[in-house]
């Protein structure tokens, strides 16, 4: 066994934190938290400075722990603009990727994901928008998205519709992943304003009214378009794992550094206390993290302990947050420790909430236990 | 609860429901309409615990926890304006001289007030005010409803000065919570002979506070709890209503129970005298409800709960920010164990 | 609480303070000692809820409450065999013909009585009774108190059988809490015609029995804390009393706080008349909060908490055991689902 | 960085837990809980059988994890013949070894360690025992000891006393070691009977009048008592963190075995959550266990690590036994399981309790913080 990471990744770690103190000034953070807008500059110089290193996951790992640690709406939006693109590596044809993904890989165009409706949530199976066979040719795409990060400012997406009429009968081998421009007629969307955090982000929601899709801009397979964004959910957890990581980290910090500078706070054993309490719970997400991540990256990925990472991690986020603007109290409620605050609450509930995660858990596990030599049988 | 605080809560409730209900959400960003405090003015709700020859109710303790629960279980932000006006403004201002014309504005809903939360908490690093040639001045960070006319200024745990003017708002800070009033930096500059002086204990303003505290919180509890039953009720996964699964259905139910429990130990103080001691128990503990119940209804609400127009999210952040400005999380816990064992708690 | 209470609470204690706490850690290896059972019996404290003329006491919701939560607070093994004889026992026997025979002699102390609680819980998995040509047999695991020689058997949700004789106490288990009677697996073998039957809903049993329930939790977290606070008030370590550090300060503190609420709730509740909702609210409550305070008693003891010798470790086993011996986790969480939303949790 | 045992660690994991599976059948779990007995029997077969590996640090914290997964009063019985043998490895002298070690690492002999003291839990430097020079050469013990392991079957004790009088002011620098024979006049044992659980492990309490310890008993240097014991802590806490890993995987195998066999347990939502939770929490706390052995084993031992592993793990050991047994209700609470809620509060209480490791993390990390660019910084 080994718990270390090796040492050109904990370099690249010490250059990101470095980038984010930098950059994610106060006043930047503030502003951007407040209006609600999507840092565009700050992510063009990340973009400028080669700063992401996309092809290797490790580092794209420890850039969003040290991103988020210090502003998750802000670091977010650096990172997020291929958000979805693992779907087009494995999946899409060679005219896809030349003329949608690998733009976004050299950092020229922005691509969202869309999935979530407005009547269903983590339940995906349950979507309502359409995708029906064009008689003249092509596809047709009706219906709505909502949530959608990247949502206004993003050059193209990945949509997830039903096939109608059905394909199967099973509704999980009825789905189809298109790509869908803005510029294409019958497109619209319209930002969502107010959320509680990661309001740097970008979100919004999507409208296709009759959408002419040619067939070039399916993904992969009809039919398979669930199996695709659940492959990619596996992948994205553990990234959404790492961003609570961070967030957590940041909290704890928040903690540490007001022990550090005020004697009458260090010499609290209450405070001590908690420094001691959530550094360890900090410890455990991350080893459950980079457990997850190991899997992953080694091509061998475990639903089980991705989704017990994503979970653990989220509750973590959250608990680090209370626990550290308890103590930090009113003069914390105008920093970056009450913008971390709003921003963990996401991390339950975006990308499979918690309460599927751990189903996720229970379902996969037994499964598993056939096997009444392993541990947990 | 006798008759009188039946009707009491009937006509608050259908006051909120009426009045505060429709406008809760613009209150959060545009701040609390003159319109909607000159109609509670006019029902004596301002003043709540004022003599009604001032233009106030004057409702005892537990028609006070009564009025603020239920305007918290719509706008948090309006709660706590009116128990910043009752239970450290208007309280200070009962001392002074001409007090009772300021009194009568507030009540009338034509002028608001504030206090210099920071100072009266004792909290470090907030600032401080100097006395230096018959003048005080200094500049506080953290300051609710900085655009109040009248300002009270804690300058230490037993001396006030009213403050008509004087004062300057420097820079607006995005808080956490009770977005309905700004917070911000205040500037103060007063000459100490032409202001009102009130001595005051402020350790006995916050005492008395602690129950009205305690109804912010259970309010707060009740409408993100309130919210989360309904949509648990309307919103279906995977061809259920949320309701039907188990573990919505038992943290509703534990909440649910939490704070009946909470709640009935509120109203059982509030209906008796005054008891220092009990009632820093039950404001300890409606906070840390709050919170809890606020997290758990945005979970419910899923990504809907994240965003304002849903109306949950702002439970959760005005929960946390009612906890830091009514106290200080140690200092409390430090008096709590002092009572509770007679003794001081020592740092070790 | 009225005088008359409090009179019943104070003598109740002293009798417990003379009587119980010097027997009450050898109660838990040899059982509830014959003389004891005796002079609680002169006092009426068997018999609480029977009427004089039967040698109870008839004390009412509260006096029970008080009575049985003071017995808790040093032994839970005693409190628990007078919640099982008035709350099961003797009330299947009110209802049978010549049961006010058996009730003298339950609370005169010279017999006791239990109950079948796993067929009365309908906890499935601990045996079950087969009615057959005039008989009816078989074995149930986890009897408390099988040497009384009075069985309450509860053969279906709504029907008893009065029991003296015709069962056989076959294998003694090593119980997690409760230890002051036995526990054991018992096989009947009964001829319905000459026993005695009883028509009663387990279902009234259950809940009429959900403060007292209650009360024990209240009474073992009393014991727990008390003896965790005067502990860390005499015992040093680094120099300094335990009580002194902040963790254990604060930790005590809270619990006491949980504490006197959920107190204060019960104590209203046992106050007015039956009101089964909110008493599943108490029950609940009570029972977390007995197992959450008694593990941090046995903490704040360190290695001696550890050890029967404190009289801390047992409160810890009681605490958890009362949960399991009083209702299923899951069942009780779907009931009080039900109750609170009005519909039915389902299984999805 | 790679989070996988070796195979041949994973095969020998089968043996132990098939050895306990076998061995400690419910009825000699029961008898010698119920006896509160010490299973000598069980013991010299696990020693006939070669089946500890003390030389193989991993094999040894495998082997602790599976015997307290089965039954932690047993297990602990098998595996702490050697209790405090690593303070003779390392610091013993070649006549030590060869008279007290060897027998011991043969499995012919039981030793025991005596720290804690009646008025001296946690708080080491308390203790009260003394050493003096004797005039007429060697050494004079007096004091007591409470809560010994091993207290009244082993062959001999390590034995922690201050010095009268003092080599040193501070009183870290002022306590010895000495070897201490049951034969030795002046000394005396009383059992501890009433213990909450772990009931097969034998306890007592030793008493000391007078005793003469021959100058060759002296362990390492004098005054240096306190230093020995506390980096024999640093390797023990990383096995204690073990106990509870195995204590919690067996409450939540007597959860999950319950759900896969019962159907109406298994399609409670409310059980598949609390499966999840578990499951979660015992890979964390497995996950720093791990950590902190890698380090310690590869001769780094870390305390925040090794404090953090067993703080969390004994946390974990008592929530999963409370919530398993919460779940399992009265049939569960004449079972293992039972034994184990009772078994595991002892982790929050040995070999420094959990209040103590909390102050350990957070004073160490504390003063490693100089490095700012280090996590936690």
């Amino acid at each position: 066994m080994d718990f270390e990471l090796p040492k050109y990744i904990e370099d690249y770690r010490k250059k990101i934190r470095e980038f984010a103190v930098l950059e994610f000034t106060d006043e930047r953070r503030r502003y951007y938290d407040e209006h609600e807008k999507f840092p565009m500059e700050e992510m063009k110089k990340a973009l400028s400075l080669k700063l992401v290193d996309f092809d290797d996951p490790w580092k794209l790992m420890v850039a969003i722990e040290e991103l988020f640690r210090v502003d998750p709406g802000m670091g977010n939006s650096i990172i997020s603009y291929s958000f979805g693109s693992e779907i087009l590596k494995m999946y899409g044809s060679d005219f896809q990727k030349k003329k949608y993904l690998d733009p976004v890989l050299r950092g020229e165009k922005i691509m969202g994901l869309g999935v979530t409706e407005p009547v269903a949530g983590s339940d995906v199976a349950g979507i309502a928008s359409r995708l029906s066979k064009n008689p003249k040719g092509g596809w047709i795409l009706n219906g709505s998205k909502i949530f959608i990060t990247n949502g206004m400012v993003a050059d193209f997406f990945l949509i997830l519709a039903k096939n109608d009429p059905p394909l199967s009968k099973k509704s999980h081998q009825n789905m189809t992943l298109s790509i869908v421009e803005p510029t294409m007629p019958g497109f619209s969307r319209v930002k969502m304003y107010g959320k509680l955090g990661v309001r740097a982000t970008d979100t919004a929601q999507l409208n296709f009214d009759d959408i002419h899709i040619p067939d070039e801009n399916v993904v992969g397979e009809p039919g398979k378009g669930f199996y695709y964004v659940m492959t990619f959910f596996d992948i994205s957890r553990v990234y959404i794992s790492a961003q609570s990581v961070g967030i957590a980290q940041g909290a704890l910090d928040s903690l540490i550094n007001r022990a550090s500078a005020d004697p009458d706070i260090a010499s609290s054993e209450s405070i001590q206390f908690a420094v001691a309490e959530l550094s360890t719970r900090v410890d455990a997400a991350r080893l459950l993290t980079y457990r997850a991540a190991s899997l992953l990256f080694d091509f061998k990925p475990d639903p089980v302990y991705t989704s017990m990472a994503k979970y653990y991690s989220a509750d973590t986020a959250v608990y680090a947050t209370d626990v550290a603007l308890r103590f930090l109290g009113l003069p914390a409620s105008v920093t970056s420790l009450e913008r971390l605050y709003r921003d963990a609450k996401i991390m339950e509930i975006w990308e499979g909430s918690s309460e599927v995660e751990k189903l996720v858990i229970y379902r996969t596990m037994m499964k598993k236990i056939g096997d009444k030599d392993g541990r947990g049988a | 609860m006798d008759e009188e605080h039946k009707i009491l809560e009937s006509m608050v409730s259908d006051f909120v429901q009426r009045e505060v209900s429709p406008v809760s959400k613009a209150i959060e960003t545009q701040g609390i309409p003159q319109e909607l405090l000159s109609k509670m003015a006019r029902q004596g709700l301002i003043g709540a615990t004022v003599p009604q020859d001032l233009g106030g109710s004057d409702l005892d303790r537990l028609g006070y926890v009564i009025l603020l629960k239920q305007i918290a279980m719509e706008s948090p932000s309006l709660a706590f304006l009116i128990l910043m006006e009752n239970s450290y403004v208007m309280r200070v201002l009962e001392k002074a001289e001409s007090g009772n014309d300021i009194i009568k504005k507030i009540a009338a809903g034509s002028e608001t007030g504030t206090v210099t939360i920071p100072t009266m908490l004792g909290i470090a690093g907030m600032g401080s005010l100097e006395a230096k040639a018959g003048r005080i001045s200094g500049t506080i960070y953290g300051i609710l409803n900085p655009s109040a006319r009248i300002h009270v200024v804690c300058i230490s745990p037993d001396s006030f000065y009213v403050v008509d003017g004087g004062y300057k708002v420097s820079s607006f800070l995005e808080q956490l919570g009770f977005r309905g009033m700004k917070f911000s930096s205040v500037s103060y500059d007063f000459d100490v002979a032409s202001s009102i002086h009130v001595e005051h204990r402020a350790k006995d303003l916050l005492e008395d506070s602690a129950i009205g505290i305690a109804a912010i919180a259970i309010g707060i509890s009740y409408g993100a709890l309130n919210r989360a039953i309904s949509y648990s009720g309307e919103r279906k996964a995977f061809g259920h209503y949320l309701r039907e699964f188990q573990p919505v259905a038992f943290t509703l139910a534990s909440h649910y129970m939490d704070l009946d429990i909470t709640n009935e130990y509120l109203m059982s103080l509030a209906s008796g005298p005054k008891d220092a001691f009990h009632e820093n128990f039950i404001k300890a503990k409606a906070l840390d409800l709050a919170i809890s119940i606020s997290r758990s209804a945005i979970q419910i609400h899923g990504g809907y709960g994240y965003f304002v127009d849903f109306g949950v999210e702002r439970f959760y952040r005005d929960a946390m920010f009612l906890k830091n400005i009514s106290g200080d999380h140690m200092r409390d816990m430090e008096r709590l164990s002092d009572l509770i064992f007679g003794e001081t708690v020592k740092r070790i």
